[in-house]
């Protein structure tokens, strides 16, 4: 019984509570679901332990019970320097989000929270698990109550969004189920680590058709989740209609399970298939980038313009991973942490905009820099961590994942680079329709600034992005040395295309 | 073989004949009971072949089983037959088109 | 002419043990109808649990004792037992979901209940038949008593109507199986599957195989029409949604399992042998069955029309699982047909609540709302839904998952593919049934819901209890599946 | 002597059983039902099944036929008025049944391995002797079984046509 | 030495005001707010005067900034001669403008806002000069760029404001597009991005060996300075930045960020040597802006525009210096500048200040009585900017013609004539604001700057006379050895001083001695006259060729066609088209008795045909 059992099973615990409050007493469940979450960031706190000083090999805090004996699936988790980070970026944003919803949801409380709660095991569990129908499992039970939460409290188009959410998700991991199946009945076991340590040692040999399909399986699963370019589009309807708080889980921890999964399983399982792949995901992933940022800068609603700007930033992800090189993979995670907390942290303000005005055009905003002063403080940090400025959070991921593209193939970096600049463009433009100018009437009226809890829920995200901008040591040496390891499992059984430029450049990098 | 024996598949073809033939009449026939009758049918046909077959085979089991198709024939019969009533009692017909309120 | 004549062991009365208790139940409820006054008739109920329950228990220790009885008539065994358990759990979830709802409909339980034990009796007959007599027989006792439940309101048009269907159709089909029993007898000269299994095997007697196959293939006829796979799925959608909700629940699981049970007997010990004949078949078939189930389910608005749809969706992956044509695969039919039974009768149960006297609420609209006024019902009914879409820690996931691990074992990998993008589509229809039940205002259908009986909610409870407890604790049931799945000793 | 017979017999048989399908009247069907059942009892007398010939005669004919005909009374039934409905299945079942038939006639002529030809007297395993011995020893669990199914039968006949339900 | 105080300071006084800044009183703010500028302005020339000759760099290392792979980038600062150039250019007229902003913000709102933007602003630049290697410049290249978006949009509530500065960010980050891209570059090729190593490693490569790579390197690093230093073709966003304050304009649009681009080019001297190609590129395009918006200057008639493309055209120059090789001249230039170009946008500010807020030069006139000291001080501005002999800008444009000759003589031609136009626009300027009457509306009083504005502009005007005798260039040589000294060219001096005369002489002769004959010019002139006005209608070009059809393209193309027709389109069909499979496959169920049964018959006759009969045998 580690602290991450505690930390993964807090949240199920919770929802069991929350069921049991009474109906009649919304407060009760908030402040449950408050308390819940919080415990459960806390004890995720204890997870740092590990990694304070050092970056150690292999899984922390395995931890590798039977549970189903015969086909052998079992409850095994650990955590590493890839989910480290992404595990506590959950169970922070989950009581932030508790803190949005707070005024934001009032029919139907008691559920939303126990959705919400729920929706918290699932993703722990999707970073924490190493038994592959484990993960499947949490896979799909992150999906259920994503669903709910958008289809019961969304906005008027929820159904539709709903719907297309699961289905897009559902068909998608279906094919991964298969895959996973496939792999046990070559394997005998649905464990990770040693299947993939039975593909690096070529003690499972897998023909390249298998290969690439398998890889394919599982590409499709995680590419609709991340989104990838032409499978983007269940994304900006969900946004668009989730709730602040959905919205904040979907963008900031929900795509990241599509890239988790991509450098988790695809990468280092079929290496050679992902290499050969990678010849038409990256031009996919850089249209993605242009493409999503020149459709988020049309979008005349503000939720789907920064969904877009998701496509957009996670197309900056998966350009990372596939570029196979440290800066690039170190770049893609450290940029999904980014996403996670920028983009999430311009939800919720769009969230609060949309509590006071109850209009997400942004027609219907200009000047609100005027009755909100603090407020557009607040959102113009955020715009500028999301279009990466130097000293906040995504610089440094964009710099990362750009430097590796360049690294592999400088032409990528070129065409990726103008994604930076569009960024600007759009992100620029949204903050001055909505906060410049002179207020109209009902603006001023409407709109007022920053309260207490809004303050509360917006404070850690506005710290990190000036902390992860600024001081980078504290987060990268663990992602940097699991994606080191990586890196080396992508080279296995790969004849070709190993990049030798940085070879070439054998400066020793000074240590303090 | 000697002149006045009949080749056993004689049998057989002729069941097949009555089989077929109560197929046709449950597809052509439009009332519920010649319908039913054209079960009856098929399974007489069915019942000659078992005879046949146990001929062939100078076994006894085959009686059997056919004695326990019409056991069962004629516990159908009876179910049938009452289904039928109700059907007519609510619908005051025998005509099988009617009998098709429920569809896609 | 030997008249071999020797008493049966008492051994033997044993292994029969089951269905003689479960007569015995039926024909005194018959009896006790007739003497019990109209207000004590509601304790048959909970007689014919206590009957149902002393069967179960009657199947364990007939397990005790396995092996065959009365000259090869029945054979007991982990299948047979694993079947019988099967449609008498389902028999008691019947009695559980009816009993409120007869008395809605303010109809006799006692012949009710009699015919539903005599139903199983069939049931537990076939499952544990190693004969083809047997076979027949316990097929006719199952189905005629489903015609007539499936007619027994008899006043009620619907019900009628799908008596009629099912009755006809369902003799016309029996009609093609003792056809090809007639073949089969006459080909091999026997009626006992093994001793047919045997002849096939041994080159010296075994008949050519076109002989075998049409035998074969009329059976399968009659069995595919059973199980309600493609192309004979036709009857289905019509007679589930004409009779009453109880009974088509009943009839969507027992039944139905217990034609998978005798199916998989027959075609993997006798006809095994000519397998590679009937496999692709059987393949094809399964994809025609998912596709037509899954597809026509899309646009259905009647709920019990379209819980028959994607019943015969269902029947599809069973049959991928025999396409597998391998231990693994009969233990996943065999896990599958217990969680799918589960689901089934408990979405059944839901309907069986909700349609009221005279099932007037029966369009998936009408359940609009239901999640607030009904907040334990519609989650009971969530649950059920997700199991059957195969949302993980339900034990649709699991049988699901344990299928198509099987097809893959067998290398039937685009029938995994098609299997699993099918259960992706049938996504669909099931979240559209939760969409309505939570994200539509209430209507006066569910504004008018009264209080769940004790009966009913224990049904639901139980059915979804199961459903976890196999999702996420399979690994008894799977063992024991596992263990009995080599049918041919 | 048995060649006349069987023709006779089957060419009756045939004879009433495309009358059954092609009468419109309910009544002329089941009298044509009679026939064949008749003239199958003759050919299972050919082929030894004395015993069944037999049951053949007073379950099927006299026990089965007389109900059916009594319901065709009790209904008045009369004959079925011009098709109305154009169903696809008239259309579309007439090849498929030759195809059946040519089939299963193709799997008996070319298929089934040839047998000596029937002859009356040489199989007497069809005695009442016989099929009573075979019924209580190595039938005996379907006979008993059989029972239930009987009752079901009345059963089922009292709850659906018995006069007041409640 | 504790570099890292002389940034620390002014980000603290952001900090401060802008957290507290609010609920402070003015005074405070400005305690904080000069008083930081002024601490960092006095710590840099401790630790200059403790740093003594300064033969080669020092460096400060703090901590790893990112460290991935092999590649380590610290949070390092150095100091060389270069450094310390800009560093007491940033500082000491950094503070001479907080200054003065104190007097001339002294009305406005967002008082605290606009302070600890600027002190902000102080922050990035002082970062920016002080990096020691090229991410850690980066920062601060971004940074000032966002402070000058901040600043420019100060007053939001105007349109043109907060468009204004949106697109000067925006064609910032057109620039630094190209920064960062050199940066990868030089770290593919150097495998480390500190000056240090960097510069070291390329001090063994010549240009051969350098190739390709080098050039392409230099020309992205170009395009950063284009960017930032206003060069065409992406000068366009400098005019629009006169809309803030003029402070602003003064601080940053003409002493310091927008000679970044200069700094940097500098900075990277050892990388240019390797790549002469880039080296001509920078210097044509720096003679050609300088030439053309030095044509836009002589039509326009708000003063601050004016000053705006003069400073376009001086950045040109400079960068004409360092493509002629002569790195010290073109940071020589740029200290000059930075005193005369402040000066001349402060007094601008002050003569705006004292006519209430007017910009426009054709309702001003004879302000000589009303801002006596004013006008002295936008006189040495003038004439330094125009080259008269012994002022700043004489030297330091000397230095540069000089280069351009032994560059390439029909560079030095060019450039003379420039210098002519540019002397020409100021005085124009200079001579319609002070000189004859007064032609704005007569409700309103002129009245002279308060001491907390003037005297900064005296300071000022010091400087842009006297700095020139400080020999930079000599001073740079161990950092950026000048290019080879050609001897005996007097001549040039002589010759770029009498086109700044002439340009004098003819600006009197329109404005002063003969009025009527500049509107004659001009309408002589007619089209030419008007494109110039115009400014060669560049913006409008930018819009209709690019900005337009981008947005449009967008919406309609990409995502009303692509997302929500083709993609979204595929989806729903699928849906839709599975609905209609669907809805015909349960037409088969037509629930008549005998059509199932036909069904039934169907099945079975496949069943027999493919079990049975075909197995064969």
């Amino acid at each position: 019984m580690t602290i991450l059992d505690i930390t993964l099973f807090l949240p199920l615990l919770g929802f069991l509570a929350l069921l049991l409050v009474p109906k009649d007493r919304p407060d009760a469940s908030r402040t449950m679901a408050l308390a819940v979450s919080l415990l459960t960031f806390v004890s995720s706190l204890g997870l740092i332990g590990p990694y304070w000083f050092r970056s150690p090999q292999g899984f922390q805090f395995e931890q590798n019970l039977s549970w189903i004996a015969y086909p052998p699936i079992r409850y095994h988790v650990g955590l590493d320097g890839l989910s480290l980070w992404l595990v506590l970026l959950t169970t922070l944003l989950t009581p932030i989000c508790v803190l949005v919803s707070w005024k934001y949801i009032e029919k139907r409380v008691k559920e939303y929270y126990a959705w919400l709660i729920l929706l918290e095991f699932g993703l722990v569990g999707v970073f924490l698990a190493l038994d592959m129908f484990l993960f499947y499992v949490f896979w799909e039970i992150s999906l259920v109550p994503m669903y709910f939460l958008i289809g019961v409290w969304g906005h008027e188009r929820r159904i539709y969004a709903a719907i297309k959410f699961f289905l897009y998700t559902f068909a998608g991991s279906v094919l991964m189920l298969g895959a996973i199946i496939y792999l046990y009945n070559r394997t005998g076991s649905f464990d990770y680590s040693g299947v993939v340590a039975m593909i690096t040692s070529g003690r499972l040999a897998l023909t390249w058709t298998e290969q690439i399909l398998l890889f394919l399986a599982f590409f499709i699963a995680f590419a609709i989740k991340v989104p990838l370019f032409p499978l983007h589009t269940w994304l900006p309807d969900a946004h668009v209609e989730a709730p602040t708080a959905g919205s904040v889980m979907l963008a900031s921890v929900m795509l990241k399970m599509g890239a988790y999964g991509l450098i988790r399983f695809c990468v280092p399982m079929f290496p050679a298939a992902s290499r050969a792949c990678s010849d038409w995901i990256i031009p996919l992933a850089i249209t993605g980038i242009i493409y999503g940022a020149l459709v988020a800068m049309v979008q005349p609603n503000m939720k789907k313009l920064v969904a877009y700007s998701s496509v957009s930033h996670l197309g900056f992800v998966v350009l990372g991973i596939f570029s196979f090189t440290q800066q690039g993979l170190d770049g893609a995670v450290y940029q999904m942490l980014n996403h996670g907390v920028s983009t999430g942290a311009l939800f919720i303000l769009v969230g609060y905009m949309y509590e006071r005005r109850h209009t997400l055009e942004i027609a219907g905003y200009g000047g609100v820099a005027t009755p909100a002063p603090w407020l557009s403080s607040v959102f113009l940090m955020t715009t500028l961590a999301s279009i990466g400025l130097p000293m906040l959070n995504n610089f440094v991921g964009e710099y990362l994942v750009l430097q590796g593209a360049a690294i592999a193939n400088f032409t990528w970096a070129v065409f990726a680079a103008i994604g930076v600049i569009l960024s600007a463009v759009y992100m620029l433009w949204l903050y001055q329709r909505l906060f410049f100018g002179r207020a109209s009437e009902e603006v001023s009226r409407h709109m007022w600034d920053l309260s207490g809890r809004e303050w509360a829920a917006m404070l850690p995200l506005l710290v990190l992005m000036v902390w992860m901008g600024s001081y980078t040591q504290s987060f990268i040496p663990p992602i940097s040395a699991q994606n080191a390891r990586i890196l080396d499992l992508s080279k296995a059984g790969v004849d070709f295309r190993v990049d030798t430029r940085t070879a070439r450049s054998a400066e020793v990098a000074r240590v303090r | 073989m000697q002149a006045n024996s009949v080749p056993l598949s004689w049998y057989l073809l002729l069941s097949a004949i009555l089989f077929a033939l109560g197929v046709a009449g449950f597809i052509w026939r439009r009332n519920i009971i010649t319908v039913f009758m054209s079960i009856e049918l098929m399974l007489n046909a069915v019942n000659l072949s078992f005879v046949a077959f146990s001929y062939q085979l100078r076994q006894a089991d085959g009686h059997i089983f056919s004695l326990f198709v019409m056991v069962v024939a004629a516990a159908e019969a009876a179910v049938g037959l009452a289904i039928i009533l109700t059907v007519f009692k609510n619908r005051q017909t025998l005509e099988i088109d009617e009998v098709e309120s429920m569809k896609y | 002419m030997s008249a071999n004549f020797n008493f049966p062991l008492p051994d033997e009365y044993v292994r029969f043990l089951p269905e003689i208790t479960l007569s015995a139940a039926a024909t005194l409820v018959m009896l006790l109808d007739g003497v019990l006054t109209e207000r004590s008739k509601r304790a048959l109920a909970w007689f014919a649990m206590v009957g149902l329950s002393l069967a179960v228990v009657a199947c364990v220790y007939a397990y005790q004792f396995p092996g065959t009885a009365f000259n090869n008539m029945i054979v007991v065994d982990g299948f047979a037992t694993f079947f019988r358990v099967l449609v008498i759990a389902v028999g008691i979830l019947t009695v559980l979901c009816s009993e409120s709802y007869l008395r809605g409909e303010r109809a006799g339980p006692g012949q009710y209940y009699a015919l539903l034990l005599y139903s199983i009796v069939g049931q537990c007959i076939m499952a544990s038949a190693n004969e083809l007599i047997m076979v027949f027989i316990g097929l006719e006792i199952s189905s005629i008593a489903s015609y007539i439940l499936a007619g027994y309101l008899r006043d009620d048009r619907r019900n009628n109507e799908s008596a009629l269907k099912y009755f006809l159709l369902g003799s016309f089909a029996t009609a093609f199986l003792l056809y090809g029993i007639a073949w089969i007898y006459g080909v091999t000269g026997f009626t006992n599957l093994t001793e047919i299994r045997r002849t096939l095997m041994t080159p010296e007697t075994a008949p050519s195989i076109s002989l075998i196959g049409v035998a074969a293939a009329l059976m399968f006829v009659g069995f595919a029409f059973k199980v309600s796979a493609a192309p004979f799925q036709i009857w289905a959608p019509d007679v589930y949604q004409g009779a009453p909700a109880p009974v088509s629940a009943f009839m969507s699981a027992g039944p139905k399992a217990a034609a998978f049970a005798v199916f998989m007997r027959v075609f993997l010990t006798a006809f095994n042998p000519i397998a590679n004949r009937w496999q692709p078949f059987v393949w094809g078939s399964a994809i025609l069955t998912m596709v037509i189930g899954n597809f026509a389910a899309l646009t259905q608005t009647n709920i019990k029309r379209l819980l028959a749809y994607s019943s015969i969706a269902h029947a599809g992956y069973v049959m991928v699982a025999i396409a597998a044509d391998s231990e693994i695969g009969t233990a996943a039919a065999m896990f599958y047909l217990a969680a799918y039974a589960l689901m089934q009768v408990g979405a059944f149960a839901v309907v069986t609540y909700f349609v009221r006297q005279g099932e007037r609420y029966t369009s998936v609209e009408d359940l609009a709302g239901l999640g607030y006024k009904q907040p334990t019902v519609a989650a009971m009914l969530t649950i059920f839904l997700l199991s059957l879409i195969g949302v993980p820690l339900t034990g649709g996931f699991f049988g699901k998952f344990y299928i198509f691990k099987a097809a893959l074992d067998s290398n039937l990998i685009w029938l995994t593919v098609i299997g699993l993008l099918n259960s992706a589509v049938a996504a669909y229809y099931y979240l559209r049934i939760i969409v309505v039940m939570y994200m539509h205002e209430p209507g006066e259908a569910s504004a008018t819901a009264p209080p769940v009986s004790p009966a009913l909610s224990l049904a639901m409870w139980g059915a979804a209890v199961g459903t976890f407890v196999l999702g996420i604790f399979p690994s008894a049931l799977l063992d024991f599946a596992d263990r009995s799945a080599n049918l041919v000793k | 002597m048995d060649l006349i017979i069987f023709l006779i017999c089957s060419v009756i048989a045939v004879a009433c059983g495309i009358n059954l399908v092609l009468q419109k009247h309910p009544i002329s069907a089941a009298l044509s039902l009679v026939g064949v059942m008749g003239s199958l009892a003759v050919l299972y007398l050919l082929l030894g099944g004395a015993f069944i010939a037999a049951a053949q005669i007073i379950v099927y004919a006299g026990a089965v036929m007389v109900l059916f005909i009594f319901v065709i009374m009790l209904l008045n039934a009369g004959a079925e008025p011009a098709g109305r409905k154009r169903s696809y299945a008239r259309l579309f079942g007439p090849p498929l049944l030759a195809i059946f038939v040519l089939l299963i006639a193709y799997a008996i002529q070319a298929r089934l391995p040839r047998s000596e030809g029937v002859q009356f007297g040489r199989f007497t395993g069809g005695s009442p002797e016989g099929i009573g011995i075979k019924v209580f020893t190595d039938y005996l669990l379907p006979f008993e079984v059989v029972s239930v199914l009987i009752l079901i039968a009345i059963l089922g006949a009292i709850v659906l046509a018995h006069k007041e339900i409640r | 030495m504790n570099l890292w105080l002389i940034p620390i300071f002014p980000l603290a006084g952001a900090t401060i005001n802008g957290l507290l800044g609010r609920r402070m009183s003015k005074s405070a703010v400005n305690v904080v707010a000069i008083g930081s500028v002024l601490l960092s302005f006095a710590w840099a020339v401790k630790t200059l005067l403790g740093l003594g000759a300064m033969e080669h760099a020092y460096v400060e290392r703090y901590f790893t900034w990112i460290q991935s792979g092999n590649l380590n980038i610290g949070a390092d600062l150095m100091i060389d001669r270069l450094t310390a150039v800009m560093l007491l250019v940033v500082t000491g007229i950094g503070s001479l403008i907080h200054i003065y902003a104190v007097g001339y913000m002294a009305h406005e709102g967002g008082y605290y806002r606009f302070f600890s933007y600027f002190n902000l602003f102080m922050f990035f630049m002082l970062v920016l000069v002080m990096a020691a290697n090229y991410l850690l410049m980066f920062v601060g290249w971004e940074g000032v760029g966002l402070c000058s978006y901040l600043l420019i949009g100060f007053y939001f509530l105007e349109k043109f404001a907060a468009d204004a500065g949106k697109k000067a960010f925006i064609v910032n980050r057109i620039g630094d597009f190209g920064f960062s891209l050199a940066t990868f570059l030089i770290f593919i090729n150097f495998g480390t991005l500190d000056f240090g190593g960097v510069f070291s490693k390329a001090a063994a490569l010549t240009p051969e060996s350098g190739g390709g790579t080098m050039t392409l390197i230099c020309l992205l690093l170009f395009l950063g300075a284009c960017g930032k230093s206003a060069q065409i073709p992406l000068y366009v966003w400098l005019p629009d930045a006169m809309a803030g304050p003029t402070p602003v304009s003064a601080l940053i649009h003409a002493a310091t960020m927008v000679t970044a681009g200069v700094y940097m080019v500098a900075r990277s001297a050892a990388l240019y040597r390797l790549a002469p190609l880039a080296l001509d590129v920078v210097a044509i395009i720096g003679l050609a802006t300088a030439f053309f918006a030095a044509t836009i200057g002589l039509a326009q008639t708000d003063i601050k525009k004016v000053y705006a493309y003069s400073t376009v055209s001086q950045l040109g120059y400079m960068f004409l210096a360092e493509g002629a090789g002569s790195f010290g001249a073109g940071i020589f230039h740029l200290m000059t500048h930075a005193f005369f170009k402040a000066l001349l946008f402060l007094g601008a500010g002050s003569v705006i200040h004292a006519l209430g807020g007017e910009q426009d030069l054709r309702k001003m006139g004879g302000l000589r009585q009303y801002a006596p000291i004013t006008m002295v001080t936008l006189l040495c501005a003038s004439l330094a900017i125009s080259g008269f002999p012994f002022t700043s800008g004489y030297f330091s444009k000397d230095e540069i013609l000089a280069a351009a000759y032994h560059h390439a003589p029909w560079m030095f031609w060019l450039g003379a004539i420039t210098a002519a136009m540019t002397a020409f626009y100021v005085f124009r300027a200079f001579f319609l604001a002070f000189f004859g009457d007064y032609r704005g509306p007569h409700d309103k009083h002129p009245h002279e700057s308060p001491a907390v504005m003037w005297i900064p502009l005296g300071v000022l005007a010091v400087g842009s006379l006297a700095a020139g005798f400080v020999n930079v260039p000599q001073f740079l040589a161990p950092v950026l050895p000048a290019a080879e000294e050609g001897a005996g060219d007097a001549w040039l001096a002589y010759l770029s001083v009498a086109a700044g005369l002439t340009g004098i002489a003819l600006a009197y002769l329109f404005y002063v001695a003969r009025p009527a004959l500049a509107d004659a010019v001009a309408g002589a002139l007619g089209s030419l006259y008007r494109l110039v006005y115009n400014k060669y209608f560049v913006d409008e070009i930018y819009d209709a060729a690019i900005v337009t059809p981008v947005v449009e393209g967008a919406r309609a193309v990409l995502w009303r066609g692509v997302d929500a027709g083709l993609i979204d389109g595929v989806v729903n069909g699928v849906g839709r088209r599975s609905r209609g499979i669907g809805a015909v496959l349960r037409l088969f169920q037509a629930g008549n008795i005998r059509a199932y049964a036909a069904w039934v018959l169907l099945g079975s006759v496949l069943v027999i045909l493919y079990v049975g009969i075909g197995g064969g045998r």
